[in-house]
């Protein structure tokens, strides 16, 4: 059985990265092409057979551990190189692998302007990427998932910054691009990007690591089975303590308040490396993480009462945002942050099944977007706000329709992917306490509005910047192919987990069953609601008018009263009095909605998110590095002091032995 | 009165003999030969009979010289440890020597010499002899310090190492004095014996606490430090490699043998355990701290190094046999990382400087791919990047921390090693995300081709001390289970 | 037996301890950093030979030899370093001597 | 009476170990600054003839007054530092500073010393057994069999100490520029 081998999954991309690291440079893009999506195809393939091979297996037996070796083994500690094969992980491998193939095909044309040097090393870093993200889902204990999560983090401050020249230095703010300098875009410092990235990562790394430690001082192991198998001997305060440090490692790599601040700034790096980030690794490696101690957090009410607030708080705060940023890939960067709230939201109230399956249907149309976006900046030459767009449905079809596919799925629209699976999170929400289901609620109808602004911006209307849109054009294949791929999966994606009430089985509940099966009653509670089928039926309908909801009010604002003045103010001032009434509406709404929303969205982005939480984090680094400076200064280089300050220490240390 | 001369295990202390033997065959030669690299190669050969005879002799506990010494599972590993570093130094040396036109025999007689020191440290079971190990590992540490004639700087570390380092050797010196008062010996074993009657003395404390403060110098704990960054940048890169690990190991061989042994079963454990930890969080903050605004990789190698010795630390304050083993893997794992990391360092040295500046590693990934791999190696193992060698020294000594209920301890470790990534990873930055300077240094093989033929030869020896401690960098982070093994089966004697 | 305590001696060896200390912070001359570091282990050996004489055995006067060879070694070895600095820069204040700091 | 001289004859050496130990420190001339050293190894020496430790004694003045304190002069004579060195004022708060902490450690080690009592094992070297082999022979025995090993190392750390003055000291092929060469070569 294939399975058996599921390191294979690694080894393929490992071999790639190391392939492409060593040699990329000499042999040349066409086999760079070839070899980096190439070995992750494999590793696709690889874990659709392991799937296969589970589903042969009775389902209580299908979790199989591949010990590699016997990592280390110190007295009565042990820890293997050993990985886990289980429907959850499974899972994960198909989604890393799959939406990244799709990525790496897609990267051939995006990145076939940089310098061969370059685009090896871009796809030896996007492999690298892979190999510790399949590393961190594989992992059959805690020690080598720390591996993965450390290898992630490390990945997402070497590909944010790779276009570390840009902005490098202050009076070069351009770069060279197909011999032409390109300006480099406002407050995108790739390399500070990355650096941000790295320091809130490791903030998150720091609780993660605590928590890993505590359980191996606590269990004795770090095991999952063995770990989990001993939880509910161990009190329960030790156990929300440990889940709760996990959940810190979570929110910094998931991107969680208040540790997202450095995903919005991670679309410095090229764009595939932006839809490989937000949508099939590193962020979702916190949902999976919580997902797969789903035995810890079952134990833990306090924490995951905590874990399901910071998501739903998340979600809505970084929809408020998203109202009004300019830059398309901003705007789907908080998109990102919000659906990962909803995640952390399906995982907090007990619905695991749920919250990966959200998982799964956002990998695939938040790698649309991104990557249709990305196909928009190519077009345009690295633009990316919206607000010089405009018109570009006539000049980029697949791009338009693809990113529209994706925005649908985003928004909610029924049927569509992301429909389902986040009308599942809002009923298990509503089951848990309808605040939560409320506010996640409003955040769909955000959801709907800004995703619709976006592109109604930048696809509808006419051109902005004719210049632009001259220059503007349909990307190639190797990039239309894969945003035709996934908007498919976006579409359809749904099927893997229909409601109950249609009167079909949740496929995903079902194949995830084994992995949760340890959960009093969730195998069949992810399948059945304790609703009422009215209610859900109610649920259900609400959900979809809400996203209607949102879709029509951005088209209202965006479309058919269009929000951006000059050319539409001319025009609406020798209309009718009827015009004028919508003026009046207008005004009162701005009055009453708009502008107080508005108020708060700035308040958000620039209040909250620049000044204070960028604040505390610039400011403790600068703080730190500041002492480091101060305690140099003690290095005077005079002996004297150095022997003055001696002497005090042995005073010091005998006077405290002496009076102790 | 005729003299009988006891019975004398000379075996049992084979490896630093060896390592004795060879410093006087290289004296020897040194009259002989021209080329003077063969000498290293000799001394490399010494060194590495020596590790084969202490591996082949066994963890079997076997004393000597009436007790002066032992030759247990401890001392042995600890052999390891300074050989390990002294043949990683001795490969850089070569090379090193060669193009500041520093060749010359006696740097490796004198290595070896205080690589002998070092051992005996570790084995050494009374005061008289870790005092001795200490002077002749100190006394040739100066002078390798200040081996680089022409550089001012070389002169400034020799004598600010010397003049600190026999301050401090006066008060360990005055605090072995009081310990002799106060037990009436200078065995560490009757010191123990006769302190685990439980009364405490003024006079054994204030020794205890002068032998601490002896130490905690030679392993530079704060506030004992001061001198660290400004030897380790100005001696030969050669010399700060090897003493920035082997000094180091050696404070701690015979601070842990000295605490254990001597104070180990007393009413006074306790409080050298919590002094210890004192020492361990100044130690390590300082050290992170400090490192953080460097631009000079040598001297942020010095600031870094005085963290790692807080690390260590971590472990003697557990104040048990799991800190004791952490230790032991923790220094064995800093040998190759660090030694490494120097390596490099002096790789990249241009001939008539004496040290690099971050900006020297910019765009190295592209001039010379391996070496910046091996030094992203280096660098992601002193941080404690899992699965590199170094995460594994510092979960041992944490967690022997948290088992002697110190979590507080651990916390504050871990803290410091989330901060050490910043200037770790400065330099990677560099590497890989910097353009090459205009200023950058030549490589070793660049240099000189049509002057020195010899070059090609040059990137052999320092190429291979790279290549050696990336591979065990690695490799015992993937197989750390055989040294941990290993480390388990090396109880104190 | 004992005419005078060895306490005297301790408390004596003591004093020209800290002596010897004070001379290596105050000065900035390095011969005479030297010369209190010579005072500092001398001191140590007063209190060496007086514990030998308390205690019956003749561990300290072995050490207080031992402290001897070593003292030797440290001046010579101290002194070359001195001339070797002195050849770099004419000078023996050891406030000459920092160049490398921070 | 003997008892009356001998202390006597302790605060008297006392008083010049002191006295001597203070003059290194503030002397303003090494030269003057080696002498005092002088003073203070003799009246040590003298003190360790009052322990009972002749043989220490005699090789306290060879070693110390013979080897150490030449070639301090010997040095202080070669670099021509034997005239004025700048001190600067001493009272100033640095001074003030260090004499305090150095009274604060003198405080701890003192009462340590003075107040510990010493405890330790009484071994067998009481001065009769000393003076029925003698002294010399005494610490020899004990050198060459409990201590050999110490005894040796201390070759070892000879051997190092003088391969490092020569290493140090000697002037190496392509002397400085702008010094004369051929000294100490």
């Amino acid at each position: 059985m294939i399975i058996q081998s599921i390191w294979l999954a690694i080894a393929f991309p490992l071999a790639g990265l190391l392939f492409n690291g060593l040699l990329g440079r000499r042999l040349g893009r066409g086999v760079v092409g070839i070899v980096g999506p190439g070995t992750v195809a494999l590793a696709f393939v690889v874990g659709l057979f392991a799937g296969l091979d589970l589903l042969a297996l009775p389902a209580q037996d299908r979790a199989i551990v591949v010990t590699l070796w016997n990592w280390i083994s110190v007295g009565s500690f042990r820890a293997g190189m050993s990985l886990l094969a289980d429907p959850l992980s499974v899972l994960m491998v198909l989604v890393v692998t799959g939406v990244g193939f799709l990525i790496h095909v897609y990267s051939i044309g995006y990145m076939e302007h940089e310098e061969d040097r370059l685009y090896a090393r871009f796809f030896t870093f996007l492999n690298l990427f892979i190999v510790s993200m399949l590393i961190l889902v594989l992992a059959d204990n805690y020690l080598l998932m720390y591996v993965g999560w450390e290898l992630v983090g490390v990945c997402s401050y070497l590909l944010i910054g790779f276009w570390f020249r840009r902005g490098d230095d202050p009076q070069d703010p351009v770069r060279l691009k197909d011999g032409e300098l390109v300006p480099v875009p406002a407050n995108l410092n790739p390399a500070d990007s990355g650096k941000k990235a790295f320091i809130v990562n490791r903030v998150g790394d720091f609780g993660f690591a605590l928590g890993v430690f505590l359980i191996w001082t606590t269990f004795g192991t770090l095991n999952f089975a063995d770990v989990f198998g001993a939880a509910p001997e161990i009190a329960s305060g030790t156990v929300t303590v440990i889940t709760l440090l996990l959940f810190v490692g979570a929110v910094g790599k998931s991107a969680q308040l208040p540790l997202y601040v450095w995903l919005p700034d991670a679309m410095a790096g090229p764009t595939p490396v932006s839809a490989l980030i937000h949508a099939a690794t590193m962020v979702t490696a916190g949902v999976y993480m919580v997902a797969r101690s789903h035995a810890l957090y079952a134990l833990a009410p306090t924490t995951s009462l905590v874990v399901a607030l910071v998501g739903v708080i998340t979600a809505l705060y970084a929809a408020t945002i998203a109202l009004v940023q300019t830059d398309l890939k901003r705007v789907l960067a908080y998109s990102t942050i919000s659906q990962l709230g909803y995640m952390f939201l399906a995982v907090g109230v007990g619905a695991y099944a749920s919250g990966m399956f959200h998982l799964t249907t956002h990998a695939f149309f938040k790698a649309l977007l991104f990557l249709a976006a990305g196909s928009v900046m190519h077009a345009l030459g690295d633009v990316i706000d919206i607000r010089r767009m405009g018109g570009l449905r006539q000049k980029m079809p697949r791009t338009y329709w693809t990113f529209v596919i994706g925005a649908l799925a985003l928004a909610g629209f029924p049927l569509t992917s992301g429909f389902f699976s986040k009308d599942e999170i809002l009923a298990k929400a509503f089951e848990f306490s309808p605040i939560l289901w409320a506010l996640g609620l409003l955040t769909a109808l955000l959801t709907g509005f800004y995703t619709f602004r976006a592109l109604f911006v930048a696809f509808w209307g006419s051109a902005r910047d004719q210049e632009l849109f001259d220059h503007a054009h349909e990307s190639p294949g190797v990039m239309t192919w894969p945003l035709i791929l996934l908007a498919g999966l976006a579409l359809f994606g749904g099927i893997l987990g229909l409601p109950q009430i249609l009167g079909v089985d949740h496929a995903l509940a079902g194949w995830l069953h084994p992995a949760f099966a340890d959960l009093e009653g969730e195998g069949a509670e992810a399948i059945h609601h304790g609703l009422s089928a009215g209610l859900e039926w109610g649920l259900l309908g609400l959900s979809s008018v809400i996203a209607l909801l949102g879709i029509g009010l951005a088209y209202w604002f965006y479309v058919a009263n269009p929000g951006w003045p000059a050319d539409l103010a001319v025009r609406f001032k020798s209309v009718f009095k009827l015009l004028v009434n919508k003026y009046y509406v207008d005004d009162l709404y701005d009055l009453l909605f708009v502008d107080p929303g508005k108020a708060l969205a700035r308040f958000c982005a620039q209040g909250i998110d620049n000044a204070a939480i960028d604040g505390i984090i610039d400011g403790g680094a600068r703080l730190i590095v500041q002492g480091g400076a101060w305690l140099g200064r003690l290095q005077t280089g005079f002996i004297r002091h150095y022997a003055l300050a001696m002497f005090l220490g042995v005073i010091v240390v005998v006077a405290y032995f002496f009076l102790r | 009165m005729p003299i009988e001369i006891p019975t004398l295990n000379f075996i049992a202390l084979a490896p630093p003999l060896i390592v004795i033997g060879t410093a006087l065959l290289v004296l020897l030669f040194d009259l002989a030969v021209t080329d003077k690299r063969v000498l290293g190669y000799l001394g490399l050969v010494g060194v590495v009979i020596a590790a084969g005879v202490s591996i082949a002799m066994g963890p079997r506990p076997a004393t000597t010289f009436q007790a002066m010494a032992i030759s247990d599972g401890y001392a042995l590993f600890f052999n390891l440890v300074f050989l390990a570093t002294a043949g990683l130094s001795i490969l850089i040396a070569i090379d090193y020597l060669e193009r500041h036109d520093l060749q010359r025999g006696e740097y490796y007689a004198l290595l070896l010499f205080s690589a002998s020191g070092m051992m005996l440290m570790a084995a050494a079971t009374d005061l008289i002899v870790v005092f001795l190990g200490l002077e002749i590992m100190s006394v040739a540490l100066y002078i390798l310090a200040g081996f680089n004639w022409r550089q001012l700087a070389s002169a400034e570390a020799a004598m600010k190492y010397f003049i600190l380092g026999a301050f401090a050797s006066a008060f360990f010196l005055y605090g072995a004095a009081l310990t002799y008062g106060a037990t009436g010996t200078t065995n560490l074993n009757q010191i123990g014996l006769w302190l685990s009657g439980g009364n405490s003395d003024p006079m054994a404390l204030v020794g205890l606490g002068l032998l601490l403060a002896g130490f905690a110098f030679k392993v530079a704990a704060v506030p004992f430090q001061w001198w660290t960054p400004d030897v380790y940048q100005g001696a030969p890169t050669s010399v700060t490699a090897f003493m920035s690990v082997g000094a180091k190991g050696a404070g701690f061989a015979a601070l842990i043998r000295v605490l254990r042994s001597g104070f180990g079963d007393s009413a006074y454990s306790a409080d050298w355990a919590l002094a210890a930890a004192v020492l361990a969080v100044l130690t390590m903050t300082f050290g992170n701290l400090a490192a953080l605004p460097q631009k000079d990789v040598k001297r942020m190698l010095g600031y870094s190094s005085i963290a790692h010795a807080g690390y260590i630390l971590v472990g003697v304050a557990a104040a048990s046999e799991s800190g004791v083993r952490g230790v032991l893997f923790y220094l064995l794992a800093y040998a190759f990382m660090n030694v490494g990391a120097f390596a490099v360092a002096s790789a990249l040295e241009r001939r008539g400087e004496f040290s690099t500046t971050q900006r020297d590693y910019a765009g190295l990934s592209q001039r010379e791919p391996l070496l910046a791999v091996a030094m992203t190696v280096f660098m992601l193992s002193l941080t404690g990047m899992p699965p590199l060698v170094g995460f594994w020294g510092k979960l041992f000594v944490f967690r022997a921390a948290v088992e002697a209920g110190m979590s507080w301890l651990a916390i504050v470790g871990v803290i410091n090693s989330a901060v050490s990534a910043f200037y770790y990873l400065g330099v990677v930055v560099q590497m890989y995300m910097r353009a090459p300077a205009e200023y950058s240094p030549r490589l070793v093989g660049e240099e000189s081709d049509a002057k020195k033929p010899a070059a090609v030869n040059l990137e052999v020896a320092i190429g291979t001390a790279v290549l050696l401690a990336m591979l065990l960098t690695v490799v015992l982070g993937l197989w750390p289970g055989p040294v941990a093994s290993l480390v388990t089966m090396m109880p104190l004697g | 037996m004992t005419a005078v305590p060895t306490s005297w001696f301790l408390l004596l060896s003591a004093i020209l301890f800290v002596i010897g200390a004070g001379g290596v912070l105050l000065r900035r001359n390095v011969l005479i950093m030297l010369m209190s570091v010579e005072m500092m282990m001398n001191a140590v050996n007063l209190t060496f030979i007086a514990l030998s004489r308390h205690l019956s055995s003749l561990t300290g006067q072995i050490f207080v030899f031992m402290v001897m060879a070593v003292a030797a070694v440290e001046v010579a070895v101290g002194l070359a370093i001195l001339i070797e600095l002195n050849r770099l820069r004419a000078t023996t204040d050891v406030d000459d001597v920092s160049s490398l700091k921070g | 009476m003997a008892q009356q001289l001998q202390q006597g004859l302790f605060l008297a050496l006392a008083g010049v170990a002191v006295v001597a130990a203070l003059g290194v420190i503030f002397n303003r001339n090494a030269v003057h600054s080696a002498l005092s050293l002088l003073a203070n190894f003799v009246a040590l020496a003298m003190l360790y003839v009052l322990l009972n430790a002749q043989f220490i004694a005699i090789v306290q003045v060879a070693v110390y007054a013979g080897a150490i304190v030449v070639l301090f002069l010997f040095v202080v004579m070669l670099l021509g530092a034997g005239g004025e060195m700048q001190m600067g004022g001493w009272l100033n708060w640095r001074t003030a500073f260090i004499v305090a902490a150095a009274l604060v450690l003198l405080t701890l080690t003192g009462t340590a010393v003075f107040e510990g009592t010493i405890n330790g094992a009484i071994g067998t070297a009481t001065p009769e057994q000393i003076a029925q082999v003698g002294q010399t022979e005494a610490v020899g025995t004990a050198l060459f069999t409990d201590y050999l090993l110490p005894f040796e190392l201390a070759s070892v750390l000879l051997l190092v100490g003088m391969l490092g003055a020569v290493v140090l000291g000697q002037r190496w092929r392509g002397a400085i520029a702008g010094r004369p060469s051929g000294e100490a070569e």
